[in-house]
């Protein structure tokens, strides 16, 4: 029997994380699921010296480059689509303030499934014959680098290959659609490489805009991609995708997403906004304030909305989470 | 001269009709989406698309996505798997036929830089860009894997560079046969198709040259805005301007009027 | 929009299967999920000198080496669990009428992961330093092998790994639980290795116990692991997994598995199954009547029958699954 | 002596007090999984049980499973995923505490032979065995990967050989370091559990020597019935007889009796 692992988002910071550690994140692409709330308590609870590892960039990445929280990160996208370059990201890179390893959107997920498997290297069909290759930010004195992706000799043909470091961080906070208490999760949408990332971690914590019964889990077997066995802490958080989006839940939320992102650009909007959608809640409920009951309400008026409806019978009350979350915390 | 299409729906069109019914592709966020879907919608109804995170089987609704995986996406999708499914077993494994990218700055070989633009050249020691860039993201993967691949681009001196600052994305490379070097199983970009044109490689040399002009443009123009001595193909020719049934297809997958705003 | 795959199991057997090939199947080890009944069409059609990959043994491969249809054969476990030795299977081996090259699950699963992203081999930390490494069906006079699972070097480390060789089946017949008319499938139970399969394999067909409608699909996108692009043909073939186990279907044929199993035991036990569970039926019809009314409702009464439910309602009914495979077969 | 338990019985408690709660943990079909399962019934409830193809979160229904993926272990699980994942992700890894696989033949330095028999040494040319058997399965993964590994096996002098004729599942090879020239992540047999008694093995040079007996068996018998000169450890005891509670959680578990058929 396993056992209740929910614990509130300020517990699970406290936790899991601390300063200099390698923490992984970023989920659905800039604009989808992805834990940016963990991203939010890192800032409040004032973790410096992160080393990111994000497949692709998102809000959170944006919002802890900008704020100066991380010196090196190891990235595929780093934009956020319609929205635009990430103004954060970017102008913590522009300084030099942070060393930004560049690696494509593939590259990063096979790091991850060799990070998985535990294999000292991943094959490199990819990122090969380019400044990806030759070019590293953690070492810039190599160039052409031979130790970012070196050569391996394919012993079946004798022609030359690429090899991808693996990645194990030394966190990662994933977000997931639905939870139960005991750290079996569902994903709707694209996985991204959320399963990889939750194999290849040291220590995962989930962030769920729902806590649902375990029954659900075992109604939806093949739909728990990550098992309650690789993870450590359940947190129970609405909308903690948010200002991105996430399926069958909630909407991006255009207005914010330009908003944030036009607010990293300097530092000054930098620290307004850490005033204003960081450090201007006091808890959930604060938190669900803050984005505003209408706001919330037009963002859940999502046409995905079908895609929560086989599972919304499980999905437990707040109260109900909460008691649990007490006895999380304690266990 | 006042046209009853957008430049930026010109490119569009001339995309799509790259693609052909039936195909495996991919596409990325914004105009190559909606390049992608106009053929979908109009000349191509089986080809079979997804997006860099298995999102398989989809159409979109409510307007341009806001990215590749969002939820205007998501709300139709058959299937939806993984970044190592779609980029890894489709793409890098060589099935994928076509793929649309991007570029800021492409080069006389198709290479293409999406990383950052630079004061000069980087030099022996890696440097911060002056302006970041939104980096390779999955277009290297496409580069890389895919059968071929159509580069969309504004058509802008400094976009057009006789060598890109930084590879983000390998093209031709240093021309010839300079790919198989690496052993790509992708067979590298077949177009690159801008505001004003089209560019197609030479067979030998892979080095771009001008294969066609829209109605509104030239080959001198073109010349003119290219960064270096762009050379004709012999049967280089205008290109035709959208039907009426391409436009309609276009604007029912453009419904919020995107390529009509630039 | 994609079009309609509903073809019958003979037609893609015609179609997709040619004597010398590689043929891939076998699913959930070896009493679980299996396109058996393409194996028993193979048979039907006479198909000849067949490379079987399997990533574990079933009574599918059980059947076709017992009746001296495989020359070839690369596999992981070779049993048949709680029923014994696989004595089909094993007779083919003893006899040295069927060269078994070695391996183990995860190495299978591996293989054809190393297929499905055309990596030229894959890094191998198991199998290694064993005789499934020093020792080879395929090339008996080289011991200790050097070609099987070859050395290469770590370029991080340093210090010796394995590699695999990456696998790529002409064919791969997969069962899987449900899938629509343009073969986009749900499996229910573990995947084992067939999402690997299915995009190693050059052609892929599969092979359900019941189609449904793709508004299915459309509810339960993160369930369909096999999405239509990748797949050539859909049979629906009930029961398709028999003597074996189908999650949700169907359970395992206890006293089925074990006559089978006997009589693949010896040739003239083999030559009699086939006139009776091979050739003994004419159609789908003449099958499910094969395997008795009274026997389908006492396998379909399964504990796990309740895994179906969310789906029931789009299953189709025969009569328009004959209509729509009518018409898939003539486009 | 009539018993109240069965030596099968004996054989699959002495196994299941090897496993401590909150493992993670493998196992196999039949014998290893009443193991499994009576260790989470008794005295570890929160072990972390997984079976090769990834059926997390399951007790069995109905009866002794009939495989490790099979529908009476399907009914109840929380998770479904894959081989890759289950004997990859968790179990190659390194992450896996704790794996039992059986045995057709085991040797001095556990290495275990599941592939096949034959007669005599198979030679430097490769030739089908007398006896085919079942093959490696997941146990060559689980005797690389898992940080130790329980065999079980029936005490037969055929099964018990001074060097098994085929390793299909490397258990500490030569003996010594030699698993070190290998870099296996896991870290080997830390028990064979018998019907007769346990072996465990010596610290340096890694040879299986006898840990106990059972209050039906004795040094002597197991000697005697083991193909290679076995050395008894310094404090070998005999092994506690079940209690009543352990009795009573693996017949929980195995319902059917099928170990007291044996």
């Amino acid at each position: 029997m396993a056992s209740n692992k929910l614990i509130s988002l300020a517990e699970a910071v406290r936790r899991t994380s601390r300063d200099g550690m390698q923490y992984a994140s970023g989920a659905a692409l800039p604009i989808g699921s992805d834990a940016v709330a963990f991203g939010r308590e890192l800032l409040r609870q004032e973790r410096r010296d992160l080393h990111a590892i994000f497949h692709c960039n998102s809000q959170q990445l944006n919002l802890l480059a900008g704020a100066g929280a991380v010196t090196r990160a190891e990235c595929g996208f780093t934009g956020l689509e319609v929205f635009g370059f990430a103004n954060g990201l970017r102008r913590a890179v522009e300084s030099g303030a942070l060393a930004l390893e560049d690696y494509s959107n593939l590259a990063m997920a096979l790091r991850l499934l060799g990070g998985a498997m535990n294999w000292p290297f991943v094959p490199a069909t990819v990122n090969i014959g380019s400044d990806l290759q030759d070019r590293s930010a953690f070492e810039p004195d190599a160039y052409p680098s031979r130790t970012k992706i070196p050569t391996v000799t394919d012993p079946f043909s004798g022609r030359p290959v690429g090899a991808l470091s693996p990645l194990k961080p030394d966190l990662a906070a994933i977000h997931v659609t639905l939870a139960d208490p005991l750290g079996n999760a569902i994903m709707l949408g694209t996985e991204w490489s959320r399963f990889e990332l939750s194999r290849a971690a040291k220590r995962v914590v989930l962030v769920a805009d729902a806590i649902v019964d375990t029954a659900c889990m075992r109604q939806f077997p093949n739909l728990v991609r990550i098992p309650d066995i690789v993870v450590e802490a359940v947190v129970h958080w609405p909308f903690a995708a948010w200002p991105q989006s996430s399926p069958g839940m909630y909407d991006v939320d255009e207005e914010h997403m330009r908003l944030m992102n036009k607010a990293l650009a300097t530092e000054e909007g930098t620290a307004q906004y850490r005033r204003d959608f960081v450090d201007g809640y006091a808890d959930l409920d604060g938190y669900l304030a803050m984005i505003g009951a209408e706001k919330r309400a037009s963002l859940s008026a999502t046409a995905t909305g079908f895609l929560l409806d086989p599972y919304r019978p499980w999905i437990l009350p707040a109260e109900v989470v909460a008691q649990l979350q007490a006895e999380g915390g304690v266990s | 001269m006042t046209l009853p299409y957008t430049r930026q729906e010109m490119m569009a069109i001339a995309t799509g009709r790259e693609i052909r019914d039936g195909e495996l592709a991919i596409f990325g966020v914004g105009l190559s989406m909606l390049a992608g879907y106009f053929a979908q919608a109009h000349h191509a109804p089986n080809v079979r698309a997804m997006t860099e995170g298995g999102v398989y089987g989809a159409t979109p609704v409510g307007g341009l996505p806001w990215g590749i995986e969002c939820n205007r996406i998501s709300a139709n999708a058959t299937s939806f798997t993984s970044g190592l499914d779609a980029l890894g077993c489709l793409v890098a494994s060589g099935r994928c036929d076509v793929g649309i990218i991007g570029a800021a700055q492409v080069d006389r070989f198709g290479n293409v830089n999406t990383t950052g633009i630079w004061d000069g050249e980087i030099g022996d020691h890696y440097r911060p860009p002056k302006t970041r860039l939104t980096g390779a993201g999955g277009a290297n993967d496409i580069a890389c894997g895919a059968k071929r691949y159509l580069i969309m681009v504004a058509h802008e001196p400094k976009r057009f560079a006789e060598t890109v600052t930084y590879v983000s994305s390998p093209g031709y490379l240093e021309g010839g046969d300079a790919r198989a070097r690496h052993g790509f199983v992708g067979g590298g970009p077949s177009a690159i198709i801008t505001t004003l044109g089209i560019l197609r490689p030479e067979a030998a040399t892979k080095e771009f040259v001008l294969a066609g002009w829209y109605a509104f443009s030239s080959a001198e123009e073109i010349r003119a805005n290219t960064g270096w001595e762009l050379k004709i193909a012999p049967d280089a020719a205008p290109i035709p301007e959208p039907s009426d049934s391409e436009l309609a297809a276009l604007r029912t997958v453009d419904v919020t009027g995107a390529l009509r705003k630039g």
